[in-house]
């Protein structure tokens, strides 16, 4: 998933009372929006991934607490000396859902397809510059797809030429980006291919089924997921059908989930209140970490926040427990940029434990370092600009909780918010156009370099003119080398360097709160990529 | 009277009546213009006079609302965050909602669950809370109903601490903000209603006045411009400019003017073969002045009314505005984006969009009685 | 009257040319990019994706197509949706909106009718003032506070009808009566004013002189005279209402075209921007020509005659 | 009373107004006369006729369709220095129709009437204003105390005593009288003629004289035109016109004045003006069939009405 | 002669905001059957609404009946409910109204608006109606009848329009015809041709009709007897030759003299009433016409006068005629008129 705080709701069935009905393996959900898109090769959101991830299989799933999980593969990949070359045994019963064997030739066809140039995919790109071998040359146009470091030996074994040895490379083959396409089916479909029913072919544990065959799954509003009957695993897939309808207003939400609509209703921060004494009540932890943003340079000049005290004095003034209290939706204070509960250091634990709290509220200190920045510049106020991208009421009044702080806590601040639509927010950032800003970043596979790459010198998020030499070093290090012990110290190393030098200021790691019925069993929820995983769901009596 | 009298009448009454005032021309009406006329009217409609008062004092309440008590609008205290309304004096009077008391009723298999329920929901602060048992319960799900009454000024201490509509999620005072919202709202309201005047007027005026090609070429801009959904141009604008209180302005206007340049033109055709504009031209006065000393003064009434209607349109599409999350930058508050954080605690906290919300109808009818009261005033047939 | 209406169709071709235009440049005049993850991608690399869409080219070229495809019905791909043509979007969309947004406005100007009929024959009376204070109670009152109050009160107390959703009749009930509260207060302030002016005018003073009842002039004579007015303004009405409500549509959860503008808006999806504001803009001129020959089938003398003159 | 001096001549006017669709209305279709200085010439002819019309292009307030119109001499139409045509606008004046829409609501008496003399800068100040004003309300039979007035608290031929003093404040020489009276009571419109032929008499005013109460335009005319369709059917003196009316419409038009004496109106016999009896052999033209007696007719009906012309002499 | 129509002292009020309009102040007038009654006076002296009193079409809203009665066939027209007001509307007494432009309802066919009055009180079916329709077009001298009926009133002219007004108001064949200045808007020659119209249909139908007008000319034209009204009142009364050839009330003068005639000598003045006619909200005391008249007695300041009989059908209320005034003579212009008009009778004949 990318940057940003979008909330989205899913929920599960609740009709309650009738014991014989609410055995039926049946629930009904809502989504929060529409499904952007159903292209694997280009998918790039939450929505895409989720409804990719329950219709497709890639080499492996994930299980429960991110365990790999067999899926097209069978077993464990044959992995080179150097970690470069990876060999997958793929099964032989996996069928497309009209039948069709699942092939190796799926995985290399759907792989050069993403890096394709043609193809316009981001994710191809992004997933795979650097893992697969050529890929960034490829989707440069410089070499042709058929170099793409991806070969069926036979038809079931595939061969992988990795760039740099990924030991995450397990876990980013469960990602939507990776899942093999028939390629018979998507030439034949051309331009057409996955954008309604009709044409598309899955070969996950769901199918899913729109109501009009051919109408634009982007603009359905309703639609389902079906068992899929020919899944190489269909006995263990226990749900017949899960149902979904799109509605953004969270208060209609929770209202269709009192009336037995829905069995899942996400809560606003407004609702949570109300609800906390629900028996459905739950909050769901997340792996998005926010935290903000503080440009050093903006349209090439150099503003206040070059200045390292002025950085600190800012992260250091900032309250983050009485600001998760305002977003009230269950996200935990962030004090680094690694999440709770996302990886674990080799052979020990929780690396957010293992690197403690980096960032703490500490005023006096703020005030010190804002002292000293102030001096430092020269100046003794200091007009900053806090852009925000999201009309969503907790977060605005976080963002307003946030300048309120601030300006409290380190005198001669003064801070303008700067509202504008989301999509807006992105542009402005890329164009580097902002002073302050909440930004965040979900994981895009099981390894803390899904974060700290952001902040390299001239990285595609960083966005923000932060550049230390020591920290760039330590990252690239990381991909050179497969030693696990070598590559989490680096990480240990440059994430302490990032927050104490404040390039960023964590905020916070995301919660989702929802009522939810009782009786879904079983669901997964992945740390990454699809954010539910129900091939194992049931419903209970 | 009957004949028997008329011969009794006195003969030097019928003498030729002598000293015979100048009957010529005697106009016995008071003198009084048309203003005064209208104005006349104006007062003695009722409806049309409370709304009067009724905005004069939202308006001064606007100005003065924010200093009557000691909270700035932009002071957060978080442990002070969603507090219920309290009015000293009023706050024994519970039914009038100012008792700084949150209630609501929970359910459970049994009074006890539901009471565990209830000091779930208002922090486990079990001593300030009152349970009211509603149903008693027979043990199946939901059968059972209790009312708790929190009083949460006691529980946190606050015993002297008076918020009179409540406070927000941050622990700004609601009144504070409710008024200073009003300011905002009102002031972008007069002024979008003021440019469109200025902007329409002109238009319209020109269109009007000058007829022929003009006048199509300048209805075609207008009709082009209705063409093109408002949302879009306020996109526009507000890419352009930094979001706040000018930039909704702005986008206001430019999607506002045509409306009273419509208006204006039509009048203006109306007006511009009366006689009495004819009158001028032979005379040889400038076009300027006619349009100066004949035309504006003739629409004046219209144009007022049409304002009086512009304004709480304004007010109107900023709240919108703010609902799409468009409107007035935060901290700062206007009654769009009060209205718009009110109704996501509409069923919990429905202080927080009640005031509001009612201010802004409030404001809304009685611009809008009021502009019909205008209509009337400035309709002659409505003058005696 | 065909030469009427084509002149007519010559002026909307040509209006909506320069409305397609003058949003063509607009919008290329606004930052933004079809990129979706373009955070995480390289500059190279978005320069691709940009090639394909055909962004790189210069803009005149770029409107010189955009032009071409226009005529051929064809609006362009969304940014926002993969895959997905604008026109796609529309057809989808626009379906429930209209429905709605056509329901409402004949519901609401039907009562409104009544409303300001009430009114009006009771000039000043209990009624008039009651009709007058629903109607202005129905301008003043925001429709997001006015369909919160509806879903709150018969879904979720009574339970009558759903909360939200879309595809059944039931469905439909509680959105068309909270968009139908504007166009209902429209038509019975104006219905109101007419009625009043219209009852005082010579030709109700003659159907009464020839001894017709109070209700045979309000009927036969003087409703539709005062509806003559009423459907000037019921185009613009129409038009912004069968185009969507944002609110209405995303409190209850309506696959319409306003709340997917408003989105689109939020995400700088420009094709679809742009698609909508030339259906809106075509609606809008269909709806006034429509408009201007309804009012010669209400008004005899507007008829636009063709032959004799 | 009218001297030999042309002081205004009007030479094939035209003025055509589009009806749309390439369509036209031809209000004044040509039409040529002369009026004299001193004299009141009058001009008649239904609703719709293209009187007005024809007052309102003579004084510019229209542009000619073609033709021109010569005020002592010079041309209306030319393109005129703001000088020259504050000037005209100076001599020439006109009286609207409709006491109620001529005078603007909005503005005292006093303003009112004075806006030409603040045009002109006839006065040189306020004072001086207000004398003139005052003087001009009594020259129309009004008191000075009106003039802070506004126009609704008059009645109607007060109202257009107003306009008539509005008019006179620039000291025209030609006055276009366009239906001065016609939305007046008739006791009213006794008094505004009276005014009228008193200010001619004083201060050697020239009248256009429009109108549709024929035997008003008799009384106050020295001669008539009368017009029909945008054309001058007749023109002559207008006793001689009353006398012997020549054109099938002047004699229609003529028999239909109902006369306040129950007997002739006991008596009154009708006469049916129908178009079709006319020659239509050719394009009728205007022609003087006597001294000072012109009808439009086509040289068949101009031989034909001069033998009726002499019969009766 | 049978009296159809008697309205007795009658008087209404207006209330409003600038205070009680006396509009009509002490009405008395009767209608014989097949008669033409006309009612003169300027404009505001109160004929339109006394004769709207005699249809019930006065607001009900501001209208306040001080006195009188109306007695319609002996049935006092006051007193009746509004349903059998609507029965006598249309259908025993109907009425022509001035503006033919805006009496007709512009959204429905001609044909339609003359139908409605016979469905209702005639019990036609509607081709009955329309059939009727086309009838009454042709009889009121429509060319085209049944084409006309079909269409709307824009596509008439006004003397059409007109045409039509009056067969509305004939379609039921009413006892009683109010016309209230039938011919005002309209150009002379389609003035006469309206006057010829009502004139042949009353001679077919033998109704009777008030015709209301300031028009003086008209007047002599149609009218069998004529009521002279001043500020609310009838001053003067009498047959056409009483009130033309033998005028008693000075404003009846006045208006006889303020016409110019075609023989009249041009350089003489018209004869005109100074003044302006007084505010009903405060009428004068006495005579209300006093301010005006210049041979005001000082009587007429302090009492009104009432009805001196002249003759038989010949009244007026000045106290000129009273036997202690002065004689007074017709004003000379008058005079010299009325001798003209006798002499040019006599050179007719
Ligand atoms: N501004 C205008 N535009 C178009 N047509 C016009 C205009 N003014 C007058 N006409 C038309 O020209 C013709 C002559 O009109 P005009 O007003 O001169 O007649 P008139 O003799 O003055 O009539 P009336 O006695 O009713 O005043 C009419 O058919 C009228 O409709
Ligand atoms: N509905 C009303 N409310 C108030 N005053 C009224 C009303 N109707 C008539 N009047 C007043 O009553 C007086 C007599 O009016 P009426 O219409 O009878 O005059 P009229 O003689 O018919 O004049 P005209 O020749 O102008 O028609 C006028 O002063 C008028 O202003
Ligand atoms: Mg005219
Ligand atoms: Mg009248």
């Amino acid at each position: 998933a990318c940057g940003g705080g979008k909330d989205e709701n899913s929920s599960k069935d609740s009709t309650g009372g009738d014991a014989a009905k609410s055995a039926e393996q049946v629930l009904n959900f809502i989504n929060g929006d529409y499904i952007p898109s159903m292209d694997p090769s280009k998918v790039t959101d939450e929505f895409g991934f989720q409804f990719v991830g329950a219709t497709m299989e890639g080499l492996y799933r994930l299980g429960e607490d991110g365990e790999i999980k067999e899926g097209i593969a069978k077993g464990e990949p044959e992995v080179s000396e150097d970690g470069l070359t990876w060999t997958f045994k793929l099964r032989e019963d996996a069928k497309w859902s009209n039948g069709d064997p699942v092939t190796a030739h799926d995985f290399v066809y759907s792989w050069q397809r993403a890096v394709n140039p043609e193809t316009g995919s981001e994710y191809g790109p992004y997933m795979m510059a650097g893992v697969i071998l050529n890929a960034d040359k490829i989707a440069a146009g410089e070499l042709s797809v058929d170099e793409l470091g991806v070969k069926a030996v036979d038809d079931y074994t595939l061969e992988v030429q990795l760039a740099n040895p990924t030991p995450y490379f397990e876990s980013l083959t469960t990602f939507g980006t990776f899942m093999p396409l028939n390629q018979k089916f998507v030439e034949e479909h051309g331009e057409n291919f996955a954008t309604t029913e009709a044409t598309l072919l899955f070969n996950g544990p769901f199918v899913l089924d729109v109501e009009n065959d051919n109408q634009h799954i982007t603009q359905a509003n309703q639609w389902k997921l079906v068992k899929n009957e020919n899944y190489w695993d269909a006995d263990t897939v226990q749900l017949k059908e899960i149902n979904f309808v799109v509605s953004k207003d969270p208060q209609t939400n929770v209202n269709l989930y009192n009336q037995g609509e829905v069995d899942r209703a996400g809560l606003s921060a407004d609702l949570v209140d109300q609800y906390v004494s629900h028996d459905d009540f739950r909050i769901v932890p997340d792996t998005a970490v926010f935290y903000l943003k503080m440009n050093q340079v903006r349209k090439g000049k150099e503003t206040p926040l070059a200045n390292e005290n002025i950085r600190k004095a800012i992260n250091n003034a900032i309250d983050r427990e009485a600001l998760v209290n305002v977003l009230n939706n269950g996200s935990i204070a962030a004090t680094g940029l690694i999440p709770k509960d996302f990886v674990h250091v080799p052979g020990g634990g929780d690396f957010r434990e293992e690197n403690g709290d980096l960032a703490t509220y500490d005023v006096d200190a703020a005030v010190e370092a804002w002292n000293k920045g102030l001096e430092e510049l020269g100046v003794d106020s200091i007009e900053l600009e806090l852009l925000t991208g999201d009309s969503e009421g907790a977060v605005q009044t976080f963002n307003e909780n946030l300048a309120y702080q601030l300006e409290q806590n380190l005198p001669g601040l003064k801070i303008n918010i700067k509202p504008v639509p989301f999509k807006q927010r992105l542009d402005l950032n890329t164009a580097q156009d902002y002073d302050l800003q909440v930004s965040g970043w979900g994981p895009d596979y099981l390894d803390p370099y899904t974060f700290l790459s952001l902040f390299v010198t001239d990285g595609g998020n960083n966005k923000m003119g932060y550049s230390n030499e020591q920290y760039d070093a330590l990252i690239a290090e990381t991909v050179e080398t497969s030693d696990a012990d070598v590559r989490y110290n680096n990480f240990l190393e440059a994430e302490k360097i990032l927050i104490e030098e404040a390039g960023i200021a964590p905020l916070y790691q995301k919660g989702v709160t929802l009522l939810q019925s009782p009786k879904i069993q079983g669901e997964i929820v992945n740390k990454f990529g699809a954010r539910y995983e129900w091939k194992w769901a049931y419903v209970a009596e | 009277m009957d004949n028997k009298n008329l011969n009794n009448l006195p003969k030097e009454l019928f003498k030729p009546l002598v000293n015979q005032e100048n009957t010529s021309e005697k106009i016995s009406r008071p003198s009084r213009t048309f203003g005064q006329n209208a104005r006349r009217t104006l007062f003695k409609n009722i409806p049309a006079m409370i709304s009067l008062t009724l905005l004069i004092l939202i308006i001064l309440m606007s100005i003065i609302g924010p200093f009557m008590n000691s909270y700035g609008s932009k002071d957060q205290k978080l442990e002070h965050a969603k507090l219920p309304p309290r009015v000293p004096g009023l706050e024994n009077v519970s039914w009038l909602g100012f008792n700084g008391t949150l209630s609501d009723e929970m359910t459970g298999a049994t009074v006890e669950q539901a009471t565990q329920k209830a000091y779930l929901r208002f922090n486990k602060d079990e001593e300030f809370i009152d349970i009211k048992v509603i149903s008693e319960g027979d043990g199946s799900p939901n059968s059972a109903e209790v009312k708790a009454i929190y009083h949460i000024y006691d529980a946190k201490g606050l015993d002297d601490t008076y918020y009179w509509l409540g406070t927000d999620q941050l622990g700004r005072d609601q009144w504070t903000r409710l008024w200073e919202g009003t300011r905002v709202s009102l002031i972008i309201a007069f002024v979008a209603a003021l440019l469109d005047l200025v902007i329409g007027v002109a238009y319209g005026g020109i269109s009007g006045f000058y007829g022929g090609r003009v006048d199509n070429f300048m209805q075609r801009i207008i009709e082009i411009l209705a063409g093109i959904p408002n949302l879009v141009i306020i996109l526009l604008m507000m890419l352009f400019l930094k979001p706040g209180m000018t930039s909704i302005i702005i986008a206001l206007v430019i999607t506002g003017w045509t409306g009273m340049a419509r208006i204006v033109r039509g009048e203006v055709l109306k007006l511009k073969n009366q006689e009495f504009v004819l009158a001028a031209r032979t005379l040889g006065t400038s076009n300027g002045k006619i349009i100066r000393k004949h035309l504006i003064p003739n629409i004046s009434g219209i144009i007022i009314v049409n304002t009086m209607f512009t304004i709480p349109t304004a007010v109107f599409f900023e709240s919108f505005l703010s609902f799409i999350g468009l409107g007035i930058a935060p901290p700062a508050a206007s009654l769009g984006s009060l209205i718009d954080i009110g109704f996501d605690n509409m069923q919990i906290y429905p202080y927080m969009l009640v005031f509001p919300a009612a201010l802004l109808s409030i404001i809304m009818i009685a611009f809008n009685i009021l502009g019909d009261g205008l209509r009337d005033a400035f309709d002659p047939k409505m003058h005696k | 009257m065909t030469q009427y209406i084509l002149r007519r169709i010559g002026y909307m071709i040509l209006t909506l040319f320069i409305i397609a235009t003058v949003t063509f440049f607009l919008m290329k005049l606004m930052p933004g990019s079809p990129l979706k993850a373009e955070d995480k991608l390289t500059e190279e690399q978005k320069q691709i994706v940009l090639e394909s869409y055909g962004l790189n080219d210069p803009v005149p070229v770029q409107y010189v197509r955009f032009l071409g495809n226009l005529v051929q019905g064809d609006l362009g791909i969304s940014y926002n949706f993969d895959n997905t043509p604008v026109t796609e979007i529309l057809v989808e969309r626009l379906g429930p909106s209209m429905q709605l947004g056509l329901y409402a406005v004949l519901i609401g100007t039907f009562f409104g009718i009544i409303l300001g009929l009430i009114a009006a024959i009771f000039h000043n009376g209990f009624w008039d003032y009651t009709s007058t204070i629903i109607a202005v109670l129905g301008t003043s009152i925001p429709s997001f506070v006015f369909a919160g109050l509806l879903q709150y009160i018969f879904a979720v107390e009574l339970g009558w009808l759903p909360v939200a959703l879309w595809g059944e009749p039931k469905h439909m009930v509680l959105p068309i009566i909270a968009l139908a509260i504007g166009p209902m207060a429209t038509a019975a302030r104006f219905v109101r004013t007419e009625m009043i002016e219209v009852k005082g005018s010579n030709y109700i003073i003659t159907a009464k002189a020839k001894g017709l009842s109070k209700s045979e002039r309000v009927w036969k004579h003087g409703l539709r005279n005062a509806l003559i007015p009423l459907v000037t303004v019921m185009g613009p009405m129409i038009i912004s209402l069968m185009t969507g409500s944002m609110v209405i549509e995303k409190i209850f959860a309506i696959p319409g075209i306003g709340e997917q503008f408003v989105t689109s808006v939020m995400v700088n999806d420009y094709p679809t921007i742009m698609g909508t504001t030339l259906i809106y803009a075509f609606g809008f001129i269909v709806i006034l020509l429509i408009i201007d020959l309804l009012y010669g089938l209400i008004d005899p003398r507007i008829r636009v005659t063709g032959g004799s003159k | 009373m009218s001297t030999n001096e042309k002081i205004l001549e009007v030479k094939n006017l035209k003025k055509y107004f589009p009806a749309g669709r390439g369509k036209v209305v031809k209000a004044v279709d040509n039409i040529s006369f002369d009026i004299y200085k001193g004299e009141t010439f009058g001009l008649v002819g239904e609703s719709g006729s293209g009187k007005s019309t024809a007052g309102r292009t003579i004084i510019r307030l229209y542009d000619a369709t073609e033709g021109e119109v010569l005020f002592k001499g010079n041309n209306v139409h030319a393109k005129l220095s703001k000088a020259d045509q504050l000037k005209f606008n100076r001599e020439m004046q006109m009286i609207f129709q409709d006491p109620s829409s001529s005078l603007n609501p909005r503005m005292t008496v006093m303003d009112i009437i004075a806006e030409g003399l603040d045009v002109h800068r006839l006065v040189k100040n306020e004072k001086e204003r207000r004398e003139r004003v005052e003087e001009l309300l009594e020259a129309v039979g009004l008191n000075r105390e009106h003039a802070n007035r506004f126009p609704h608290e008059f009645s109607g031929g007060q109202r257009q005593r107003i306009g008539i003093a509005r008019a006179l404040a620039v000291e025209p020489e030609l006055i276009i009288c366009d239906e001065p009276i016609s939305a007046l009571d008739v006791s009213i419109q006794a008094q505004v003629v009276n005014l009228l032929k008193k200010l001619q008499k004083e201060r050697g005013l020239t009248y256009l004289f429009i109108a549709h109460d024929l035997s008003m335009v008799k009384y106050i005319s020295d001669r008539i035109g009368v017009m029909h369709l945008g054309h001058m059917v007749e023109l002559a003196d207008s006793d001689e016109l009353y006398k012997n009316p020549i054109h099938p419409y002047t004699k229609s038009l003529l028999s239909a004045i109902p006369l306040p004496d129950p007997a002739y109106e006991r008596n009154r016999v009708r006469q049916v003006y129908d178009p079709s009896q006319l020659d239509t052999s050719e394009e009728p033209e205007f022609r003087e069939v006597r001294p000072r007696h012109w009808v439009r007719c086509t040289t068949k009906e101009f031989e034909q009405y001069k033998r009726e012309l002499e019969g009766k002499e | 002669m049978s009296k159809l129509l008697e309205v007795k002292d009658l008087r209404i009020s207006f209330n409003t905001y600038g205070g009680e309009v006396q509009a009509v102040r002490g009405v008395s007038f009767d209608l014989n059957k097949g008669e033409t009654l006309a009612i003169v006076g300027e404009s505001g002296s109160g004929k339109s609404v006394s004769t709207s009193a005699v249809m019930g079409l006065l607001p009900k809203s501001n209208t306040v009946v001080k006195s009188g009665e109306i007695l319609y066939k002996g049935k006092d027209i006051l007193k009746l409910s509004e349903k059998e007001m609507e029965k006598i509307r249309g259908k025993e007494i109907s009425m022509v109204f001035q503006d033919p432009m805006s009496s007709l309802n512009p959204t429905m066919k001609v044909g339609n608006q003359i139908a409605e009055g016979l469905i209702k009180h005639q019990g036609l079916n509607k081709a009955q109606a329309k059939e009727k329709a086309i009838e009454l077009l042709a009889k009121v001298g429509i060319p085209n009848p049944e084409l006309r009926v079909n269409q709307y009133p824009h596509q008439f002219s006004g003397g059409m329009r007109q045409r039509v007004v009056i067969a509305i108001a004939l379609a039921c064949n009413p006892e009683i015809i109010i016309a209230d200045e039938p011919t005002t808007a309209l150009d002379v020659t389609i003035q006469a041709q309206i006057l010829e119209l009502m004139k042949e249909m009353q001679k077919e139908t033998g109704s009777s009709i008030i015709f209301i007008t300031h028009d003086l000319g008209v007047v002599a034209n149609v009218a069998d007897r004529v009521a002279v009204m001043y500020a609310g009142k009838i001053v003067e009364v009498g047959t056409v030759d009483d009130i033309f050839y033998n005028p008693k009330h000075p404003y009846t003068w006045g208006l006889l003299g303020s016409m110019p005639t075609l023989d009249d000598d041009e350089s003489e003045e018209l004869y005109t009433i100074p003044g302006t006619p007084p505010d009903l909200t405060n009428p004068p005391k006495g005579d209300a016409f006093a301010p005006r008249n210049k041979y005001a007695l000082e009587i007429d300041t302090l009492y009104e006068p009432p009805m001196f009989k002249v003759s038989d059908t010949h009244y007026a209320a000045t106290w000129l005629l009273h036997e202690n005034a002065p004689k007074i003579e017709v004003p000379e212009a008058i005079k010299k008129r009325i001798e003209s008009f006798a002499a040019k009778q006599g050179g007719n004949e």
